[in-house]
């Protein structure tokens, strides 16, 4: 049997790094908002420290198997997300297993996590943790339509589900599929701003209203994987949409500036304005996001 | 010996002997059913390929043999009938008037056999009217109420059986013949008006069983009151029945004719549409039977989008769900089942927290929900993936819209159904709930081994499917044991997949474990964070009632403004013309018989003068 | 055992370094205090810049921060939350009147001294406390974890029985859950 | 039996509700089918502890009745032993006193805003105005010592004269200030999602208002004109020129916009009242604290608070401890009986709104 | 007080006058009228009030322990927006049966102060429903806010006092002391510390 160890290292570090950056990102997030807000704000490595605190907290509690295996749901679903995503174009390493799946397939693993994640903090029996997951997955029939119609029409112009080829498709700046399909653009960025859960769209861990919602009851390890789980699904989620609208990177310093400054849209959105009421979020997905997305179809098939 | 005589013939025989042994030996009834599935379902798995037997009564010809298409369904109905008459054995076991409960399931059984292996329309039309009054007689079986819906039913059914009837008419008045292969490839040798009667008479006969969105009316209240070894059967194999014939008419009649894109066309979008409305019902349920019903419609309106696109994949797609479909729901409604025998009530405001009690109806629900709701790596995956592919291939670009709303919108009533019912608060009440029996639970695992495997290898599956389809005169698509390939060069390689879900899973699951393993404290739901307030007793901490209310609020306008009144009106039309016909018929058992009759005038009427202007 | 911290293995100084600026509060105004707090998280003062945010709920959160006086009927609500929370967690006692009544010496609502009813880590004089007594107390908790002397946790789980006592006489109608600890 | 709505516990250990109270919510979806408020954690029996105390003594204890605004109930026992004893105050006192007040409602209404957004989910401006409120706090600071709880204000006056330049120093915090709501205008106010979230919510009937005892921003919400300071003038206020802003819809909008109209004209007031400052004692001559006794009567005062009316019912007995001494705070109407009332049929969403929007402060209701 | 303007209180005294006879109405200053009543005339007075008076702001309701006559008196505050007028509606009750009727009917918030009121003082208001816990939990004993209730006593009984304190005692105790004791004329305008 003859193992590609190259592949071998990339499965193993992809999401190492990952978790890397998506925790140095968490941690800058909270710095930039700090400085929105007129303050200092704490290093970096903040969140880096939180995870590392909540992994050595002594005691954990936990109310049953499914919240015992709820977090490692959503982490499942994240490294395999990030599995199957050409993090780095026509790299031989972080290539992973992106052959293997196409865009179709990606929509169902990433909700994979939240299924998960839904039945851990049922299981707590806590009442603000079930609102909290009724509004989650209210809102994510919200943001995944006009995501959906995105994707439809960016596969329908190029004739594939396959990243790698969307990708292949995008060789120079110009050939950028934000430049090439503006409008599927502006439809899956809106529904981007839905499915990262900054505000507007934080109805679902809201702290003044339903005490943050479905990890009201997770604490120390289940909180610290549950917080591993978003730093790396964070990046996917980046990662996903630069290789969709950005034209992927072929290096690191690339990838990480732009999906940085994907990044930033999400975050910088949330410090100005304060949050929907879950029938409003969905709302606000159904009018406009759902009409350029329309349009988006429109303009491939005309 | 193996032939499809004999399998008719246990069938029905086992159905009147487990009747009358109910009389003389109560304990034998049980074995008995039981008996006849397992030879059921032996004849059927060994059944050759190529058998084919005509009988001669008077100047009809009745026909029966094996098609690969027959025989995948036929495989479905024995094994369901199989693991649903397991499920009975305890789940009945209190109940009364079980001879007549093992003697209609089994015709039922039977009936469905009988489908699937005619092949003249006679036959067909004779055991599609076993079936039916058999189903029927199980619908009002149960309780009070019973006798409303089951009348409802047996309306439905009967306009839909009168519509495949004229449709049979015609076409033996226009073609003097009614065997299959006579027909089928020679629907051209008639005039247009006839062959659109009969193409649109059948697709409505067909669409009552499939519950299509304007005749569905009946589904959730029949699935509803139905025992649920039997609700089980009807939403697992009997629905199919109605997916079987509106392949045939699709593939075999359509196909060739002119109008097919047209009516590709009309039955996708109303395959589309009742499958997000029927999701957007199941949302807004409180009882659990209720909601896989409205799941059920919405999972028949995939696989009818799935057939009227009719690229090979999309068929593909179409039957891959057909045959899952029965599994997945019928595990539900066993999960549901194992609920109502425990606890008395499938109300999911009132049940919570057994997931400690029972383990297995969990499991069995939880792999159920992962299925329908399409998430990898359960055998659902594959299904939506081929359906999605070929739709957006096929430039079905705003059907596509719909069905993928509707299978999001799926997920807010698959996690609903389990979280009312398995998770949530351990309320005092169901303290002393326990497992249900093995006989139950046997059926259980092995669907959810069976979706587990799938899941993996959709290749067993997509083998016969491949078969049918080349009855069907599909071209063949492309697959592998457990790749899936769609048009544009994409694929899925779902044994990679799994693998690393397995690892990822399972290394974590291990980490998450030993990581503080001594220090990890249980505690009861009843010690959560109630913003450091104690309960009482009597205060409900279960978040059940109007779960999705926000939702159900957004979606409010697209209900009410059009579709909504339109039903309540049908809806009122025919409940007044059932009150009125209550009213001038006594309700006894002459009144139903002359019911249909009237109905059977009215509709003959409707054709004649609705064809003889087509004519 | 597991809070002896000054073991020196370079696990423990990690883990000791990470516990020390991650601090989350459980978001509980007991008392007047609270005022203070808004201050002393928001742009002016900054506690986040140590490391120290608020938290929702128990569960999550390492600092039962009790500002202030604590009339009965609170210490009962204070005591549950206290048990919810997960090891390793600190109590940080906030102005005058937790460690001696204060000005509510002879109030017949208020307890006069916390750390009779919860093990008390760090005391913050004042009536009330500026933001930066607060900082200062954080800081104060912080030097203590360093050290892996801020165990009060273990205080109150060895001598469970005593505090329960003390719990008791002052709380009638002791109708908590009992937990495994 | 067990109930079939769900349980809610919004508080006492709740990001959400504002201080340490309860509202225990039945829910039916996300809609609140009964809402019921819990107080007393906060109880330390003020009323109690004053009859064990002088009257001057209970200077320090009254202003812990509300934290976030402290003055008006030092004001009002103030007023309440002057107009029992009959006791005058000399002018410049009286424009220091309302100098104070109007502080403290300008720094109540930074603090409201910062938890309106807060709960609203907009955590920037709460970082902004509760920073900016420490100017205000400042200033406390350097005239009375204390941040928070100043015991300034007592009977026959107050207790220090302004410090030198510190009229200049209001003077510039004010401007300061001033030049920062447009700025919160920008971010909160006009803010698209929060008038969208605000409008239409927490409605008080208006026919209902009066009768209800609604007091404060929420009954001038309901577009009715009835403020303390104009109703019954107390101090100088009827020597200022000032505006009582009115909203009509008595949803959470309209009291939004009250508040936020009156935080300029506390800044006018405190312009005006620095400008016609008059020289002078700042205090009367007064007997010594702790043989002070007070002439048998009773009186009642009221004070326009930054969420209300602010009224205290004090009985002397002639001794040198209060008989009795009963607040009435704004929030022991808006926090019990309104709120219970005006909860139902809201959304999961909306209580923290309302709640802060109604001002709920609970050491006010069981102090 | 500076005298000042008071016609229209006078037209509402003697119009509470006239229709209670029994009433010993007195204007305190200007907008402030003082009503004394029979505790049986309280109800039809507030509802007479509310209705015809325009008196529709309940905006206190408070007791008072008068301990040495054995009675509680109970003050209606009420306020007329139209007239600018507050009304103080006292009556006294028995100490020992304290028993009153609700006033919910006419103000809903009234039911708020009863409840604080029964819980403090044990006044039993006839009507009100809503009688439960309100403030104190799990309370045993006499009602905290009657005048013959110790809270210092309690206290100390109840709670550990941490040493140190004592002379926190001593702070009343010279104020007791003062109380009987001649103060110098120097010591007049200083504070506790001084006069040790």
């Amino acid at each position: 049997m003859n193992i590609n160890w190259l592949s071998v290292l990339g499965i193993i570090t992809t999401p190492i790094i990952a978790f890397i950056v998506g925790v140095t990102y968490g941690g800058l997030t909270r710095r930039i908002t700090a400085r929105i807000q007129n303050r200092y704000g704490p290093p970096s490595s903040q969140n880096l420290l939180d995870i590392i605190k909540l992994y050595s907290k002594e005691t954990s509690i936990q109310h049953g198997v499914m919240q015992h295996l709820g977090p490692v749901f959503a982490i499942t679903a994240s490294i395999t997300t990030l599995y199957f995503i050409p993090v780095i174009k026509n790299s031989v390493v972080f290539t992973n297993l992106s052959f293997n799946g196409d865009l179709i397939f990606l929509l169902y693993i990433m909700v994979f996590g939240s299924l998960g994640m839904a039945l851990g903090a049922g299981q707590t029996g806590n009442p603000n943790a079930a609102i909290g997951v009724s509004r989650g997955l209210s809102q994510m029939v919200g943001y995944e339509i006009p995501f959906v119609l995105s994707l439809v029409a960016i596969m329908t112009q190029f004739h594939t589900t396959s990243l790698t080829d969307l990708l292949a498709v995008q060789k120079h700046f110009a050939d950028w599929i934000i430049f090439q399909s503006p409008l599927a653009f502006i439809a899956g960025i809106l529904a981007f701003l839905g499915m990262m859960g900054y505000a507007p769209f934080d109805v679902v861990i809201a702290p003044a209203e339903i005490a943050s919602g479905p990890p009201s009851e997770f604490g120390g390890k289940y909180l610290a994987l549950m917080m591993t789980s978003r730093s790396i699904f964070t990046f996917a989620k980046l990662v996903l949409f630069t290789d969709i609208f950005l034209g992927g990177a072929s290096d690191f310093i690339t990838l990480i500036i732009k999906t940085f400054l994907l990044y930033m849209i999400p975050v910088l959105t949330g410090i100005v304005f304060p949050r929907f009421r879950t029938e409003q979020s969905i709302c606000f997905f159904w009018k406009w996001p759902l009409v350029f997305g329309v349009l988006a179809i429109l303009v491939v098939v005309l | 010996m193996i032939s499809i005589p004999y399998i008719l013939l246990i069938a029905f025989a086992g159905a009147l002997l487990s009747f009358v042994i109910h009389h003389i030996a109560p304990k034998l009834r049980t074995p008995v059913a039981l008996l006849t599935t397992v030879l059921l379902l032996y004849f059927v798995w060994a059944l050759p390929a190529n058998s084919l037997i005509n009988i001669k009564i008077g100047d009809f010809i009745l026909t029966w043999g094996t098609t690969a298409y027959g025989q995948l369904f036929g495989m479905l109905v024995a094994v369901l009938g199989f693991f649903t008459v397991l499920y009975s054995t305890d789940f009945m076991a209190s109940k009364e008037r079980l001879g007549y409960f093992y003697m209609n399931f089994l015709f039922v059984i039977g009936g469905m056999l009988g489908i699937v292996y005619s092949q003249d329309f006679i036959s067909l039309f004779f055991f599609w009217e076993i079936m039916t009054w058999s189903s029927f007689m199980l619908v009002i079986y149960c309780c009070k109420d019973a006798q409303s819906i089951g009348l409802k039913y047996f309306v439905f059914s009967a306009i839909g059986a009168y519509s495949i009837l004229i449709g049979i008419v015609l076409l033996y008045s226009s073609m003097g013949t009614l065997q299959f292969k006579n027909i089928f490839g020679h629907i051209n040798e008639i005039s247009t008006g006839i062959k659109i009667s009969v193409i649109i008479l059948m697709i409505i006969g067909f669409g009552v069983k499939s519950a299509l969105m304007p005749l569905h009316v009946w589904a959730p209240d029949a699935y509803a009151v139905s025992p649920s070894p039997f609700t089980a059967l009807f939403s697992g194999a009997l629905s199919k029945m109605g997916i079987f014939g509106i392949g045939l008419v699709l593939f075999k009649l359509a196909a060739h004719t002119g109008f097919y894109s047209y009516v590709q066309y009309t039955l996708a979008w109303i395959g589309g549409i009742t499958a997000l409305l029927a999701t957007f019902y199941a949302i807004a349920q409180t009882d659990a039977k209720k909601l896989l019903a409205y799941s059920s419609i919405g999972q028949l309106g995939y696989i009818i989008v799935g057939l009227a696109i009719g690229t090979p994949l999309s068929i593909a797609a179409a039957l891959f769900l057909a045959i899952l479909h029965a599994i997945f729901k019928s595990m539900l409604f066993m999960a549901t089942g194992a609920v109502y025998m425990r606890t008395g009530t499938t109300n999911m405001t009132e049940v919570s927290g057994l997931i400690r009690k029972m383990p297995i109806s969990f499991v069995t629900a939880l792999f159920g929900i992962i299925t329908v709701a399409g998430v990898p790596p359960l055998g659902g995956f594959a299904a939506k993936w081929m359906l999605y592919e070929s739709l957006i291939q096929s430039g079905h670009y705003f059907l596509v819209i719909v069905i993928f709303a509707a299978s999001t919108a799926a997920f807010l009533y698959l996690f609903r159904y389990i979280f009312s019912l398995f998770l949530g608060q351990e309320e005092k009440e169901w303290e002393n709930v326990k497992e249900v029996p093995w006989t139950m639970q046997i059926p259980m695992i092995l669907m959810t081994i069976f979706v587990l495997v799938i899941g993996v290898f959709p290749g067993l599956l997509l083998d016969p499917i491949s078969s049918a389809m080349q009855y069907l005169n599909v071209k063949p698509f492309d697959y592998q044991m457990s790749v899936l390939f769609n048009n544009w060069g994409g694929k899925v390689d779902m044994q990679i997949v799994v693998r690393s879900i397995a690892a990822v899973f399972i290394l974590l699951g291990i980490f998450i474990t030993i990581k503080g393993y001594r220090n990890t404290r249980y505690v009861t739901t009843k010690d959560i964070h109630t913003s450091g307030e104690i309960p009482t007793e009597n205060e409900n901490l279960t978040y059940a009632v109007d779960f999705y209310k926000p939702f159900e609020r957004s979606i409010a306008p697209l209900l009410k403004a059009s579709i909504d009144k339109v039903y309540t009106l049908t809806g009122d039309i025919f409940e007044q013309a059932f009150d009125y016909l209550r009213y001038v018929y006594t309700g006894n058992g002459q009144t139903y018989a002359m019911y249909v009759v009237l109905f059977l005038a009215i509709l003959l009427l409707f054709s004649e003068l609705i064809f003889g202007i087509i004519l | 055992m597991i809070y002896d911290k000054s073991s020196g293995k370079i696990v423990d100084i990690i883990k000791n370094y990470a516990r020390k600026h991650s601090l989350w509060i459980v978001a509980y105004g007991t008392g007047c205090g609270a005022i203070e707090l808004p201050p002393t998280m928001t742009s002016r003062y900054d506690a986040e810049r140590f490391g120290i945010r608020g938290s929702a709920t128990p569960r999550q959160a390492d600092v039962l921060l009790i500002t202030g006086y604590l009339a009965v009927k609170t210490l009962k609500r204070v005591i549950r939350t206290y048990e919810q929370m997960q090891d390793p967690k600190y109590v940080i006692g906030f102005g005058s009147c937790t460690i001696n009544g204060g000005m509510y010496w002879d109030s017949y609502n208020t307890v006069k001294a916390l750390d009779r009813y919860l093990p008390v880590d760090v005391y913050i004089n004042g009536c009330m406390p500026r933001p930066e007594a607060v900082i200062s107390g954080f800081i104060e908790l912080q030097k203590l974890i360093e050290a892996g002397k801020a165990n009060g946790a273990k205080k109150y789980k060895e001598n469970l029985d005593w505090y329960r006592e003390n719990q008791r006489k002052v709380i009638k109608n002791w109708k908590m859950p009992d937990y495994n600890w | 039996m067990r109930e079939k709505e769900t349980t809610l516990y919004l508080g006492p250990q709740h990001p959400g509700v504002t201080g340490n109270m309860m509202v225990k919510l039945k829910v039916a979806g996300d809609t609140v089918v009964k809402a019921e408020t819990h107080v007393g954690y906060l109880h330390r029996a003020f009323e109690k502890l004053m009859e064990q105390r002088t009257w001057m003594q209970s200077f320090p204890i009254v202003c812990r009745i509300c934290v976030p605004e402290p003055d008006p109930n030092e004001e009002n026992l103030a007023r309440a032993i002057e107009e029992i004893e009959g006791r005058e105050v000399p002018e410049r006192a009286k424009y220091i006193r309302v100098m104070i007040l109007e502080l403290s409602r300008l720094a109540a209404y930074m603090l409201w805003m910062g938890g309106q957004a807060g709960t609203a989910g907009l955590y920037t401006v709460p970082q902004w105005s509760v920073g900016d409120r420490d100017y205000i706090i400042d200033l406390f600071e350097e005239l009375t010592g204390g941040r928070i709880y100043h015991m300034y204000i007592w009977a026959g006056g107050v207790r220090r004269d302004l410090p030198e330049g510190f009229a200049d120093k209001v003077l510039r915090t004010m401007d300061y200030l001033e030049s920062r709501l447009p700025e919160y205008d920008k971010l909160f106010f006009e803010n698209a999602i929060f008038q969208k979230r605000a409008k239409g919510v927490g409605i008080i009937d208006k026919d209902k208002a009066l009768e209800w005892g609604v007091v404060g921003p929420p009954l001038r919400g309901c577009g009715i004109k009835h403020d303390v300071r104009i109703d019954e003038p107390y101090e100088v206020y009827d020597k200022l020129d000032f505006v009582v802003p009115t909203h009509e819809g008595g949803d959470v909008w309209s009291r939004a916009m009250v508040r936020r109209q009156e935080m300029e004209q506390s800044i006018s007031i405190i312009r005006q009242v620095i400008d016609k400052m008059p020289a002078g004692e700042y205090y009367n001559k007064v007997p010594n604290p702790l043989n002070w006794y007070v002439p048998e009567g009773d009186a009642y005062v009221k004070t326009e608070s930054a969420r209300g009316e602010f009224g205290y019912y004090a009985v002397s007995d002639g001794g040198l401890k209060p008989r009795r001494v009963h607040v009435r705070g704004p929030a022991y109407v808006h926090g019990v009986s309104l709120l219970e009332k005006i909860l139902v049929g809201a959304n999961i969403s909306d209580v923290a709104f309302i709640m802060n929007s109604l001002g709920v402060c609970p050491p006010e209701i069981e102090r | 007080m500076k005298t000042q303007n008071i016609n229209i209180e006078k037209e509402i005294a003697t119009e509470i006058q006239n229709t209670f006879h029994t009433a010993e109405v007195n204007i305190k200053r200007n907008k402030r009228i003082e009503v004394k009543l029979r505790n049986d005339l309280i109800p039809p007075f507030l509802s007479y009030a509310k209705n015809y008076l325009t008196f529709n702001h309940l905006a206190h309701f408070s007791c008072v322990d008068w301990i040495e006559q054995n009675e509680f008196e109970l003050v209606y505050i009420i306020y007329s927006y139209e007239k600018g007028v507050i009304v103080l509606a006292k009556t006294r009750i028995d100490r020992e049966k304290a028993e009153f009727v609700t006033t919910r009917h006419l103000w809903y918030q009234a039911e708020t102060y009863e409840r604080e009121l029964h819980e403090m003082f044990g006044i039993n208001f006839k009507g009100n429903d809503r009688l439960n816990e309100f403030i104190l939990e799990d309370w045993e004993g006499i009602p905290p806010y009657r005048r013959d209730f110790d809270t210092v006593k309690y206290a100390t009984d109840n709670f550990y006092t941490r040493p140190g304190r004592e002379d926190a005692k001593d702070v009343r105790e010279n104020v007791t002391k003062i109380n009987k004791e001649e103060i110098p004329e120097f010591a007049k305008e200083y504070s506790v510390r001084s006069l040790k």
